[in-house]
């Protein structure tokens, strides 16, 4: 876990090659117009590429425009461990700050899909590599316990680095903590959709991203426990082709679906559909 | 290079040795020409304390996964009577990272889950170094909900690098199965008691850890990352492992001081490996007295109480923004 | 050998084929010419409705089996509306001999799980002729757990040889999963139908099919084993695979006879293969009007009306030793 | 499933050759007296080959001496589908009740293991190869409903040559109807511990046989769905060595212990007690 927030640097700041209002697609190499990949997702409309897109981009994408309704905007981790490496860490977090406009690596808050109400975390890759800690796995838990206590099924897309190092143990026990609480939202008989993107690793991966009743990934995403390099250095032999991708997950039967970014909000909507709709069959 | 880093445990492992060979030297002559030589025993006993006060992170960590460290198999076989071990994941195979099964207490019975990593090399293999694969923790919450099912409380022993980063054990789900085992055990209705013998390896030590009580030999360590995965990605260097160890307060003080663990088990000066007999007493101490405190909670009373305790774990704030 | 066999259906078909176009080219012949022809149309309808009285349990084997019969997917497509598949056993792999997830039947949300032999040859090992492995089974069984939570009647369509008898299949406990499926359909609390529209395949096709109502195609069969495998077995000569298909009584009429099945869904004459819309729409009304009597139905009597269904089947006596 | 009654034979009878006093061992080809083979009830000390035995013997070397009680022995089984092959069912039937003085392939009834009283089944493969027909699903789902109502352990000792063919549907259906009996007695919290001696193979395999809470099987006992020879007619390959032998399903996860017949007796009793002992931690 946390092997990637080194070896994934968003790819959007990497290929910023033609600055301002151009873009280069890692997929197919084409230079793209900017506005017109804002107008299609984010997704190159040549190879279908899906760029890496910030929390409040993908809300846009996914839910009723102006439904979302955030929560707990303002949990924050700390420094427990006063943990330095090569910069301290709270300075390292201050600046995710500054630069996100977010104050930690998810979206927390309700939305509508269609005529349907959900409890909705969204994580964020350009916050410190999606890194899990204290402030990630609280908000994620305080929007699980909401949707237990209100009965609302709950959605969370996920893409992380893995765990946020610096909170050593703390970070470790966010899996624990979401976990628990998405059990208690299983048990309630309420629908989870867990929702995964590029990339989506490590403890998060380890924790609520699997537990999904439905789980379904974006094209070609890498979602792992642990990272290619770290398994190649393991067993000192090349890795298959496709390898930790979503389609070679569905092959493996692991996850349930892969949906591109464009019917993302359709496919979600019809599942709550068909949970909410009508009068259930027994009662 | 964890050679070279290794090299400081050695060194003080044979600071200690020379100490205890002097202490045993001093008291032999003290009998023999019945001189009283307490002072000089006194003062090199106090010198090896010291020597052990001062012990760091890293050589903390070195100990903990030290080849003579007793291992869960040690525990169980000197702890429990009657150990009849469960095997299986009722799937793909029985994977012997995880060794489980049946066995009394003092005539109370448990269900014991345990990661191994092996003595000798074949063990060591045969164990895979105590890394599971999923199918081992598909088999040890295969066992919890045997456990569950016939009110037995659950005894775990942590000791592994982590879960096994392999080509196969990602196509079968590693990170789904430690996953499930996280949800399912917070809701299991029997008490579940974790003891960390030696290595916590992050989420493959947690896998089993969701526990009512968890405990820690004193010389054993618990990370969300190895320190040499630590210090190759955050300090850009593996060199750096003793820095990271130090930095990711991994030590049972360092986890007892932030309530992530509920008790420390004390371990003879050195670590368990110079007295495995004590150890293992140490560790049957503080079961029987965990056990008999959980087996008197009442069910729902015992779940919220897990339930909370891990809610309560991380430190954050709020901003006014 | 199953060629030579086979030939008596070519020859029925052969029959069939003709006197159709008998008909057609006497009705076409009383249309151009004026004359009427009814009695002669008669005469050959009566001949083919007779030829097919006469279909023998062999030759509704071998219609059960046609290469042009209607498969699962058939019937999804042409029954329920937004089909959208679910996947996976959530550890090994995608079961593609095993077709899952939600649909719509005239606006009731249900959850499907079918056996889908292939069509083309592509098709036909993508899905491995319809015969499952183990985790067909398990990813059979969390769709239907899913449809448990989420309170959907569950239908399934049952159409295979059997569960794949391979290597692998029995390394990963292929017994073990069709057991486990037993046993849990019969604790699912919801409504569920079975429909066999072909091949009802031993332990294989019955792991699909602990359901509160079983309907079977008109010329589907359902039986402990092949025909080929009884008679290679107990009449030791595969080729009496017909008289082994009679002794074993596995047709649609023969189990409604037995009241194993609750409902025998109409083919048109010669099998549904000769006309898939008709008969997927008799499907469609069959589980239109057994789901509403289910959807009546309330929870612990229907658990109760499941476990009383299974439990009464069997004939057995009582000797005075 | 019932492939195999005509493949196995039991080994008894085949190895009759030395008549009367002295038995061949299928494993070692020695000659063993066959007091001393009962002695040791029926495993050879030289080579540990596990003979088969009959219900009635594999009872006495697994109770307390006159413990079991027998239940429901006057069930049989009848001729439904009026089903004849080289032979009419019922003839055959008839030879095997007369040969055998049982009526069925299994004995149900209730017995003590040390302290523990027990629900207990078991087959007989000596009784037409052990196959599954109407009588042994009704008396193996009668002593299931029997523990589930008095709150007993069950201990089902299997061996089957797979379905009774000759019953055809009905037997089929003897699947489904014992599982969904161990379906309530597992609701019910109650123990249930399956025993797996060569062979288990076909229907009884892919129901009761493997739906234990603890499987324990006999040392090199053949336990399978489909027989080894139904597998190599549809692959065309040669199976690997130990296939399907209980050593093989142990290290592939299916079961959990292999238990000699020595043994068996004591490792019952002390799973029984270990559910029965003392308090239960939480009530
Ligand atoms: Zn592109
Ligand atoms: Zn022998």
């Amino acid at each position: 876990m946390g092997w990637f927030s080194k070896l994934l640097v968003p790819d959007r700041e990497k290929s910023k090659v033609p600055q301002g209002l151009w873009e280069k697609c890692p997929g197919c190499q084409r230079v793209i117009y900017k506005k017109d990949l804002e107008k299609n997702l984010w997704v190159c409309a040549q190879c279908g590429y899906h760029f890496k897109i910030s929390a409040r981009d993908r809300i846009d994408s996914l839910v009723e425009p102006g439904s979302f309704k955030e929560m707990n905007s303002n949990i924050g981790s700390l420094d427990p461990l006063e943990f330095t490496d090569t910069e301290k860490y709270c300075d390292r977090y201050k600046k995710a700050r500054d630069k996100s406009k977010m104050n930690d690596a998810c979206l927390t808050g309700t939305a509508m899909l269609g005529k349907n109400k959900a409890a909705i975390a969204v994580m964020d890759f350009f916050f410190m590599g999606g890194s899990m800690g204290a402030a990630l796995g609280e908000k994620i838990t305080l929007m699980t316990e909401f949707a237990t206590e209100n009965r609302l099924p709950l959605i969370i897309v996920s893409t992380s680095g893995g765990a946020r190092m610096q909170e050593g143990i703390f970070s470790l026990m966010q899996m624990a903590k979401t976990s628990a609480a998405l059990a208690r939202h299983a048990k309630a008989g309420l629908m989870f959709i867990s929702v995964l993107v590029d990339p989506t690793t490590g403890g998060v991966t380890a924790s609520y991203s699997m537990l999904g009743d439905i789980i379904i990934a974006e094209p070609n995403a890498l979602i792992c426990f642990a990272g290619p390099r770290v398994i190649e250095q393991t067993i000192r032999q090349k890795l298959p082709e496709g390898f930790q991708r979503s389609e070679f997950l569905l092959k493996h039967g692991i996850i349930d679906m892969v949906v591109p970014r464009s019917e993302m909000h359709d496919k979600l909507e019809f599942i709550l559909d068909f949970i909410n709709s009508g009068e259930r069959a027994v009662e | 290079m964890t050679e070279t880093l290794q090299a400081n445990l050695i060194s003080l492992e044979e600071k200690l040795n020379e100490i205890d060979s002097q202490i045993s030297k001093f008291k032999q002559i003290s009998a023999d020409e019945g001189i009283k030589l307490n002072e000089v025993v006194e003062i090199l006993e106090r010198r090896k304390l010291q020597l052990l006060d001062e012990l760091d992170a890293w050589q903390k960590t070195l100990i903990a996964r030290h080849k003579d460290r007793p291992l869960a198999c040690d525990y169980i076989n000197g702890i429990f009577t009657n150990f009849t071990p469960m095997c299986g994941d009722r799937h793909i195979m029985d994977d012997h990272a995880i060794v489980a099964g049946m066995a009394y207490l003092e005539g109370r019975p448990v269900v014991i889950v345990a990661q191994d990593k092996g003595r000798t090399t074949e063990e060591k293999v045969l164990r895979n170094f105590g890394m599971p694969h999923p199918e081992g923790y598909r088999k040890a919450l295969r066992v919890m909900k045997f456990a569950e099912k016939f009110n037995r409380p659950i005894i775990t022993f942590i000791d592994t690098p982590g879960a096994y980063p392999g080509i196969e054990a990602e196509e079968r789900g590693q990170a789904l199965a430690i996953a499930e085992n996280l949800r399912e055990m917070s809701q299991l209705a029997v008490p579940i008691i974790a003891v960390v013998i030696g290595e916590g390896g992050s989420g493959g030590a947690l896998a089993l850890s969701i526990a009512d009580r968890i405990l820690m030999l004193k010389y054993s360590i618990y990370s969300v990352i190895s320190p040499e995965g630590c210090a190759s990605i955050l300090f850009r260097d593996a060199g750096k492992a003793p820095l990271a160890a130090a930095a990711l307060k991994l030590t049972a003080d360092d986890l007892y001081g932030f309530a992530i663990i509920d008790q420390i088990i004390n371990e003879p000066a050195g670590g368990s490996h110079r007295d495995p007999k004590s150890t293992i007493e140490n560790v049957k101490a503080a079961l029987i007295s965990n056990l008999d405190d959980l087996c008197r909670v009442d069910k729902n009373e015992l779940l919220n109480g897990r339930y909370k305790k891990f809610r309560n774990m991380g430190v954050f704030c709020s901003f006014d923004n």
